[in-house]
C-alpha cells in the first residue's frame, strides 16, 4: 500500500485538489446551490494551502522531495521536483487562491454575475495547472502544465460571452497558443539534442551542443511562450485587452496565476534548462535583459497615460513583470532571489491593487480615475490598502517591493551594468507618478463628492482579503522571512542555480 | 529497327495494350461529362487490368488448367492463379457496376440529369432556393 | 482539343515506366517469375491436396478460399447496397434549368408477348435449372462451379419475369426477401470453416471436416458445400438487383 | 480455439451482417441486436488477441493450413492488434450510435444499413489483419462498397458523392490491382513476408519504382491524403449520420496501414528510390496539412469543417510515414489512434447536436452547451486533442512526429507541425467560441427528457471517446511500447 499522505506524493496531492474541486464544481455546477460550490472551493484551497505548505521544511532543510508517476512519453516521466523555486511560486499560489476566492463571492455575488460555475471551475482548474508547472521536474510535464493553464484561462477571459470579451479572448488565445507551440518545438530540439529534459539548477545545456545562430533561435522560441505571458513588450498587448475580465479574474491574471507562470517559465528555460552559461554565451539574456528595460520604461509611460484604473494597472503589470524578467537575465544569485522574491511581493501588492480597484467598481461602478474625486472619504480602508500597495509597488523601504528591488539593484551592481540600476531606479519614481495621482484624486482635501454621498465600504467577503494582502505585504516588508521563509527559499534557490558555477 | 520492333512487340505488344486500355479508361472517366459514359470508362479501365493479369498467367505451350491425367507436369498447364483472381476482379467490377447503376438512377430521378454540369447548375439552383436541401436524414 | 491531349498524356504517362524499364516477362514465357514460384505448386499439388483436376477451382475455392468466401459477400453486398439506395425516392424532383430543357419523346414500355410462354416457362426453364444443378457439381472436375450456376439461376428467374408479367412472376421474391437469401450463400460458406474450426482444425482446412470419409473426399465436401453457398449467394443477389431494380421502372420518366 | 481468434475476429462482424436482414425479417430488432452482440463480442476477441500478441509475438494464421506463400494468412503482429481493437470498438459504437438514426417505420432498411456498417467493420478488420496483397484487394473492395452505399443514404447529395466517390475509388482500386500486378510479374507471389523476401534480394528496383506510381495514388486517394482528396468532403459531410463516425474515423486509416505495409514492410528501406518516394509523400503531406485546415477555417456546416480537418489530419499520418524513424511511425500510429476517436467523436458529437437540435451549422450552435454539457465536454477535448494540446492524444502522436523529425533533421516538419496546430486552433477555437459563447439562438429541441441530455445509445459513445481521449494521451507510452516491438527494425 502507497502511503498517500507521504512527503513525496504531497505536490501530487496539491495538484489533484484543484483538479477535483475543478471536476466536481463543472460536473455538479447547475445542479447545486451556490453556497454548495463555493463551499468546494473554499476547501479545497484550505485543504491546498496544508499540502503546499507541509513541504516547506522539508525544502528549507535542503530535502528534495521527488515523485515519479509514469512515463508520460517514451524516456520521460511525469515527474514532480519540489525545489525552492517552485516552493515559493506555489505558496504564493496557494495563499492567494484563498484570498482571491474569498473576494470572488463577494464580487460575484455583489455584482450578480452569471456563468459562475463554468467561472469557479476554470479558477480552480487555473491553479491546478500553476501548482502543477511549479513542481514539474521536467520540461515536458512542465509543458502540459502550462498549456492547460492557457487553455482554463480562457473561459475567464471571455467570462462575459460578448462581443469585447470574445475580442480579447481571440487575442488572448493568439498570442499564446503561437507562443505555446513555438515552445513545444523548442522543447523537441532541446530533447533531441541533449537527450534530457530534467530541470537542473544551473542548466543542462552544454556550450557547444547547439552551434551557435541555433543556440539563440532555440533560446527565444523556448523563452517566447515564458515572455508572452509576462507580457514583455512587444508581446503585451493581449495582456490589457484581458481586461475585459472580472476583476477577480484580472487579479488572477496579473497578480496569481498566468503572467506569474509567463515569468517563471522564462525562470525554468534560462537558468534550469540552460543555464546562466549557454544563456549569457548565446547572448540570449542579454537580449532578453534590454527588452525587459525598455518594457518597464515604455509601459510606465503608458500607464500615466491610461485612466481606466484597470488598465493603469494592467501596464503597471506588464512594467513590473519586467523586473522579474530582468532580475533572471542579470544572471547573479541576488538578482536571481530578488526577481524570485517578486513573484511573491508583486503578486499581494498587485492583488491589493485590483481587489480595491474591483471593491470600487462593484460599491460605485466606476472605472475611470477622473471619476473618483473623494473616493477615500467613503471607502477609507479600501483606498488605504490601494495607497499601501501602490508605495510597496514604487519600492519603497520598508515595503515589500523594497526587499526585492533591492535584490536585483545589487546583482546588477555586481555586474557592473549602470543602464540596469538607473532604469530601476527610474522605474520607481515612475509608478510612484502613475498611482499616486489614483490616491491623491481619491483623498482630495475638501471634496464632498456627492455621487458617492450614499455609498460605504465593499462587503466584508470583498473588504477582509484586500486589508489581508495590504498587510501581508506590509509584513514581508519589514520581515522577508516572516511565515514562510520565503525569502530565505529564494536566496536557496538564486545560490543552487549558481554554486556549480562558483 | 524493325526487327526490334517487331520482337518488342511480340513479347511486349499486349501489355503496351492493355495499359493503353487502361488509360483510355481512366481519361474517359476525367473528360466525359456524361455520368452514364464515366461508369462505362470505368469498366474498360476495370477489364483492362483484368487483361493484364491474364497476360502474365500466359504460357506458350499450355493448355487449360484441367488435369486431363493424374501425372502432372507443370509446365504443360497454364497458370491458374491470375485465372482465380481475375475471377474474384471479375464478381468486384460487376458488383460496383451494380451500385453504379443504381445510384445513377437516383440521381436521374432526383435531378432529372446524369449530365455532370447539368447536375452542378441544378445542384448550385436546390442551394440557392433553400439552404439546406430536401435531405431526408 | 483539350480531351484529345488529356488522353495522349496519360496513354503516355501509364505506358512509359513500362517502356522505359524492363519489367514484364515476355509472353507465354513459361519459365517468367509469375509462372514459376507459386502457380506450378498449384498445378502439381492440386489434384493430390484438393482432390480436383480444375485447377482453378483448386485455387479458389480451396487455397485461396478466404478470397472467393469475401468475393461471394460482396456479391451480396453488392445485391444488399442496390436494394437500400433505390429503397428512397425523391419527393420531388429539382426542376431544371430553363436553358436545359430538352425535348424527348417516349418510346413506350417494352412488350414481351412475343415468345411462347409455355415453351419457355415449362421447357427452356428445367434445362436451365438441371444445367445449373450439373454446372454447380461438375466444377470442381471440369470448367465451371458456384458462380456459373449462381448466373443460370439468376438467368430463369429473369426469364420468368420476362415471360410472365412483371408484377406476377411465379416465384414472387420481393427485393428484401431474395437480398436475406442472398445473404445465406457466404454464410454456408463461412459456416463450413466453422465447421473446420469445430473439427480442430484452422479455418477452411478441409481435412478436418467432422466426417469419417477419405481425407480426400473431405476436400471434395468442402468444395461442394462451399460451391453451393457460392450460388445460392450469385442466384439471390442476382434476383435481388433484378427486383430492386423492376421495382422502380414505373417511374414516370416523361418530360411534363 | 484460441488460436483462430484472428480469423474469428473478421468472421463474427461478417456472419451478423449476412444474417442481418434474415433475423429482421423474423424479428424487428432481432438482426440488429444480433449485429451488436458478434461486433462486441469481435471487439473482445481483439483485446484478448492483443494480449496474445504483447505475450506472444507476431501471430500467423494460415487459413486452410496452407502454408505462407501458397495459401492466404493473416499476420497479426503489435501493430495490427493495437489497431484492431481500436477499429473494432469504433465500430461496436458506432453500431450503438446508429440506432437512433434509422427510419422505424422501415426496419428492412434500418437492418439493411446495419447490414452495411457491419460489412463495412469487417472489411475494416480484414485489411488491417490480413497478409496477403490480393486478399487486402478484396477487403478494400468489400469497404468501399459498404462505403458507397451508407455514403449514399445520406440523401440525394450523398447520392452524388457516393456515385463521384466511386468512380474515383475505382480508379483507386484498379490501380492497386495494377501496381501489385506489376509486383507480382516480378516476383510470382502475393504474400506479403514472401514479396518482401524476393523484393529484397535486389535487381527489382525498377519493377518496385513503377508499382509505387501505381500504390501511392491508389492509397491515397483511399486514404485522401491532399491532391487525391477530392471526393472526401462531400462524401464525408453527406454520408449517413448513424455511420459517420466510422466512415470518417477509421475508412481512411485503413488504406494509411496498408501504405505503410508496402513502403516499410515489402518494399523495405534498402529499396533504392526510398528518400524520393518519402520525400514526395512529405511534399504531399505537408501541403495537405495546411490546405485541409485552410480550407475548414471556410465552412461553416460542421460537417464540413471536420471533413477538411480529415485531409490536414491524414497528413499528420502520411507526414509519419514521410519521417520514416520508428519513433515517428510509433507517432504515425498513435496519430491513427488517437484520431479514430477524436474524429469519431466529434462526428458523434454532430450527431448527437443534429438529434437534439436537427443543424449542423455552427452559427446555430449558440450555448448549447447549457442543455448538452456532456456533448460539449467531449467536443471542446477532442478539439483540443485535433490542435495538439496536452494532455490530450493529439499532443502526443505530434510530440513523437516532431521528434522524429527532429532526429532526421527536417526542420521543415516541425515547422508544419507547428503553424498547422496553430491553424487547426483557429478553427476549432472558433468552434468552442461558438458552443460556449455566442448568444443563444432559438433552436427548436427535437429530444427532450427531464434525467438524461441524450438517450443512453448516444451518450455512451461519446462518454467512451472522451475517456479514450485522455486515456490514450496519459498512456501513450505504453501504446508506444506495443507499437515499437514491430516498429523497432522496420523504419529508417
Amino acid at each position: 500500500m502507497i502511503n498517500l499522505m507521504a512527503l513525496e506524493y504531497r505536490p501530487l496531492i496539491a495538484v489533484l485538489i484543484s483538479l477535483t474541486a475543478s471536476g466536481l464544481i463543472y460536473v455538479l455546477g447547475e445542479h447545486i446551490r451556490p453556497n454548495a460550490r463555493e463551499g468546494i472551493t473554499l476547501t479545497a484551497a484550505v485543504l491546498k494551502i496544508a499540502a503546499v505548505y507541509s513541504m516547506i521544511p522539508a525544502v528549507l532543510a535542503g530535502k528534495t522531495i521527488k515523485l515519479e508517476l509514469f512515463s508520460i512519453v517514451k524516456g520521460v516521466s511525469f515527474a514532480f521536483n519540489v525545489d525552492p523555486a517552485g516552493m515559493v511560486f506555489a505558496c504564493v499560489a496557494s495563499t492567494l487562491w484563498i484570498l482571491t476566492s474569498i473576494y470572488s463571492i463577494g464580487y460575484m455575488r455583489g455584482h450578480g454575475e452569471k456563468n459562475q460555475t463554468g467561472y469557479y471551475a476554470a479558477f480552480a482548474m487555473c491553479l491546478c495547472a500553476a501548482t502543477g508547472l511549479c513542481f514539474a521536474a521536467n520540461l515536458i510535464t512542465f509543458f502540459i502544465f502550462f498549456e492547460v493553464l492557457t487553455v482554463a484561462t480562457y473561459p475567464l477571459v471571455v467570462h462575459y460571452r460578448d462581443a469585447e470579451g470574445t475580442v480579447s479572448g481571440r487575442k488572448y488565445l493568439a498570442y499564446t497558443l503561437i507562443s505555446g507551440q513555438i515552445f513545444f518545438a523548442g522543447i523537441v530540439i532541446i530533447y533531441a539534442t541533449a537527450g534530457t529534459m530534467d530541470f537542473v539548477p544551473g542548466g543542462f545545456i552544454k556550450e557547444g551542443m547547439l552551434p551557435m545562430p541555433w543556440a539563440l533561435i532555440v533560446f527565444f522560441m523556448m523563452v517566447g511562450a515564458g515572455i508572452v505571458k509576462a507580457g514583455v513588450m512587444p508581446l503585451h498587448s493581449w495582456l490589457p485587452a484581458a481586461m475585459v475580465a472580472p476583476t477577480p479574474v484580472s487579479a488572477l491574471l496579473h497578480a496569481v496565476a498566468v503572467v506569474k507562470a509567463g515569468a517563471f517559465c522564462t525562470l525554468r528555460v534560462v537558468l534550469y534548462v540552460f543555464g546562466p552559461e549557454a544563456a549569457k554565451a548565446c547572448h540570449g539574456a542579454d537580449i532578453l535583459a534590454w527588452m525587459a528595460v525598455f518594457t518597464i520604461i515604455v509601459s510606465s509611460f503608458i500607464a500615466m497615460r491610461k485612466y481606466n484604473l484597470k488598465a493603469r494597472l494592467a501596464f503597471s503589470t506588464v512594467g513590473q513583470l519586467s523586473y522579474i524578467i530582468l532580475g533572471i537575465c542579470i544572471l547573479t544569485p541576488y538578482s536571481t532571489a530578488g526577481a524570485l522574491y517578486h513573484i511573491v511581493a508583486h503578486a499581494f501588492m498587485k492583488i491589493t491593487l485590483f481587489m480595491a480597484a474591483g471593491a470600487i467598481f462593484v460599491t460605485t461602478h466606476k472605472k475611470d480615475i477622473r471619476e473618483m474625486v473623494g473616493i477615500g472619504r467613503r471607502m477609507p480602508v479600501t483606498m488605504m490598502a490601494f495607497t499601501a500597495a501602490s508605495i510597496g509597488i514604487a519600492g519603497f523601504p520598508f515595503f515589500v517591493g523594497f526587499v526585492s528591488k533591492a535584490n536585483i539593484i545589487m546583482g546588477a551592481v555586481a555586474m557592473g551594468k549602470p543602464v540596469f540600476v538607473a532604469t530601476l531606479i527610474a522605474s520607481a519614481l515612475l509608478a510612484l507618478t502613475y498611482l499616486m495621482p489614483v490616491v491623491f484624486i481619491a483623498f482630495k482635501k475638501n471634496v464632498d463628492n456627492p455621487d458617492f454621498a450614499e455609498y460605504g465600504e465593499a462587503s466584508y467577503a470583498m473588504l477582509i482579503p484586500l486589508v489581508i494582502t495590504a498587510v501581508i505585504s506590509i509584513i514581508l516588508g519589514i520581515a522577508p522571512n516572516a511565515g514562510l521563509h520565503l525569502f530565505d527559499l529564494s536566496l536557496m534557490a538564486g545560490n543552487q542555480i549558481f554554486t556549480p558555477l562558483m | 529497327m524493325m526487327t526490334t520492333i517487331n520482337a518488342f512487340l511480340a513479347a511486349k505488344g499486349i501489355y503496351m495494350l492493355t495499359l493503353a486500355l487502361l488509360a483510355l479508361g481512366v481519361a474517359g472517366i476525367i473528360v466525359c461529362n456524361n455520368y452514364m459514359k464515366k461508369l462505362i470508362c470505368m469498366n474498360v479501365m476495370q477489364v483492362a487490368v483484368i487483361f493484364f493479369f491474364l497476360c502474365l498467367g500466359q504460357k506458350s505451350p499450355g493448355t487449360i488448367p484441367v488435369a486431363v491425367d493424374t501425372a502432372v507436369k507443370a509446365s504443360e498447364y497454364i497458370n491458374p492463379l491470375p485465372h482465380g483472381l481475375m475471377l474474384t476482379a471479375i464478381v468486384v467490377s460487376l458488383g460496383t457496376t451494380g451500385v453504379g447503376l443504381s445510384l445513377l438512377l437516383r440521381i436521374r430521378e432526383k435531378y432529372g440529369t446524369i449530365e455532370e454540369d447539368d447536375l452542378l447548375r441544378r445542384e448550385e439552383l436546390m442551394t440557392r432556393k433553400k439552404k439546406d436541401g430536401g435531405d431526408r436524414n | 482539343m483539350r480531351k484529345t491531349i488529356t488522353v495522349i498524356l496519360l496513354i503516355v504517362a501509364v505506358i512509359m515506366p513500362f517502356l522505359a524499364f524492363d519489367i514484364l516477362p515476355v509472353i507465354g514465357d513459361p519459365q517468367s517469375a509469375p509462372n514459376t514460384h507459386v502457380s506450378d505448386y498449384y498445378i502439381e499439388h492440386a489434384i493430390e491436396e484438393c482432390n480436383s483436376p480444375n485447377m482453378v477451382t483448386a485455387v479458389i475455392v480451396d487455397y485461396r478460399a478466404f478470397d472467393t468466401m469475401f468475393e461471394t459477400t460482396v456479391m451480396f453486398l453488392a445485391g444488399l447496397s442496390v436494394v437500400i439506395i433505390l429503397a428512397n425516392r425523391p419527393k420531388k424532383r429539382i426542376p431544371a434549368h430553363s436553358s436545359l430543357k430538352r425535348v424527348r419523346h417516349s418510346g413506350g414500355r417494352p412488350v414481351f408477348e412475343t415468345v411462347n410462354k409455355d415453351v419457355m416457362i415449362s421447357v427452356i426453364e428445367p434445362l436451365i435449372l438441371i444445367y445449373a444443378i450439373y454446372v454447380l457439381f461438375h466444377g470442381e472436375v471440369s470448367l465451371g462451379g458456384g458462380f456459373q450456376a449462381g448466373a443460370l439461376i439468376g438467368m430463369t428467374y429473369l426469364l420468368d419475369v420476362m415471360v410472365v408479367k412483371r408484377d406476377k412472376p411465379i416465384f414472387n421474391l420481393s427485393k428484401t426477401k431474395a437480398a436475406a437469401i442472398a445473404g445465406f450463400g457466404p454464410l454456408i460458406y463461412a459456416l463450413t470453416g466453422i465447421v473446420t474450426i469445430l473439427g480442430g482444425g484452422l479455418y477452411l482446412e478441409y481435412n478436418k471436416i467432422p466426417l469419417s470419409v477419405h481425407q480426400a473426399e473431405l476436400h471434395s465436401i468442402g468444395i461442394t458445400a462451399v460451391e453451393i453457398g457460392v450460388t445460392i449467394g450469385v442466384a439471390g443477389t442476382i434476383i435481388t438487383i433484378l427486383s430492386a431494380l423492376m421495382e422502380r421502372t414505373s417511374f414516370d420518366d416523361d418530360n411534363d | 480455439m484460441t488460436e483462430n481468434i484472428p480469423v474469428l475476429i473478421i468472421l463474427l462482424p461478417l456472419c451478423s451482417a449476412l444474417l442481418c436482414l434474415a433475423l429482421t425479417a423474423a424479428g424487428k430488432n432481432l438482426g440488429i441486436i444480433f449485429v451488436k452482440i458478434s461486433c462486441l463480442a469481435s471487439f473482445m476477441l481483439s483485446c484478448i488477441q492483443l494480449q496474445m500478441v504483447v505475450t506472444g509475438g507476431t501471430i500467423h494464421y494460415a487459413i486452410g493450413n496452407y502454408a505462407a506463400p501458397f495459401g492466404i494468412e493473416l499476420v497479426i503482429d503489435s501493430l495490427n492488434a493495437v489497431l484492431l481493437v481500436c477499429f473494432s470498438l469504433i465500430g461496436f459504437l458506432t453500431l450503438i450510435f446508429a440506432d437512433n438514426f434509422g427510419d422505424r417505420k422501415r426496419p428492412m432498411l434500418v437492418g439493411g444499413a446495419c447490414a452495411e456498417t457491419a460489412l463495412l467493420i469487417t472489411g475494416l478488420l480484414g485489411m488491417t489483419s490480413t497478409g496477403d496483397v490480393f486478399n487486402l484487394y478484396v477487403f478494400l473492395e468489400i469497404t468501399s462498397l459498404s462505403a458507397y452505399c451508407l455514403i449514399s443514404l445520406g440523401g440525394s447529395r450523398g447520392v452524388v458523392s457516393a456515385f463521384r466517390y466511386m468512380l474515383v475509388g475505382t480508379i483507386a482500386a484498379t490501380f492497386y490491382l495494377l501496381g501489385i500486378g506489376v509486383l507480382y510479374a516480378v516476383t510470382g507471389t502475393l504474400n506479403m513476408g514472401d514479396m518482401k523476401e524476393i523484393l529484397s534480394q535486389g535487381g527489382h528496383d525498377d519493377a518496385m519504382l513503377t508499382a509505387m506510381c501505381f500504390l501511392i495514388p491508389a492509397f491515397g486517394i483511399k486514404m485522401a491524403l491532399f491532391p487525391f482528396h477530392g471526393w472526401q468532403p462531400s462524401a464525408y459531410t453527406h454520408a449517413e449520420p448513424g455511420s459517420r463516425p466510422l466512415i470518417t474515423g477509421v475508412m481512411g486509416k485503413v488504406p494509411a496501414i496498408a501504405m505503410f505495409r508496402f513502403i516499410y514492410c515489402i518494399y523495405g528501406t534498402d529499396f533504392r528510390f526510398v528518400r524520393i518516394a518519402l520525400i514526395i509523400l512529405g511534399v504531399f503531406s505537408v501541403a495537405g496539412m495546411l490546405y485541409g485546415s485552410l480550407m475548414a477555417m471556410g465552412q461553416t456546416d460542421l460537417r464540413k469543417v471536420l471533413a477538411y480537418s480529415s485531409v490536414a489530419q491524414m497528413g499528420y499520418i502520411s507526414l509519419g510515414f514521410a519521417i520514416g524513424t520508428p519513433i515517428a511511425l510509433a507517432g504515425a500510429f498513435l496519430h491513427m489512434i488517437g484520431h479514430a476517436f477524436m474524429k469519431g467523436g466529434l462526428f458523434f458529437c454532430t450527431g448527437a447536436i443534429r438529434y437534439k437540435y436537427g443543424t449542423t451549422d455552427i452559427n446555430d450552435f449558440g450555448r448549447i452547451y447549457k442543455q448538452m454539457p456532456l456533448t460539449c465536454g467531449l467536443l471542446t477535448v477532442a478539439a483540443l486533442s485535433m490542435i495538439g494540446i496536452p494532455p490530450t492524444a493529439g499532443f502526443f502522436s505530434k510530440w513523437y512526429l516532431a521528434l522524429g523529425a527532429a532526429g532526421q533533421q527536417d526542420w521543415i516538419y516541425i515547422a508544419v507541425l507547428v503553424i498547422s496546430s496553430l491553424l487547426n486552433a483557429v478553427y476549432f477555437f472558433r468552434l468552442i467560441e461558438k458552443v460556449f459563447i455566442r448568444q443563444s439562438s432559438e433552436l427548436k429541441m427535437r429530444w427532450k427528457s427531464e434525467a438524461l441530455e441524450l438517450p443512453v445509445s448516444v451518450i455512451l459513445p461519446i462518454v467512451v471517446c472522451f475517456v479514450a481521449i485522455l486515456g490514450i494521451g496519459l498512456f501513450n507510452v505504453r501504446i508506444v511500447d506495443i507499437l515499437l516491438m514491430t516498429l523497432e527494425g522496420v523504419g529508417l
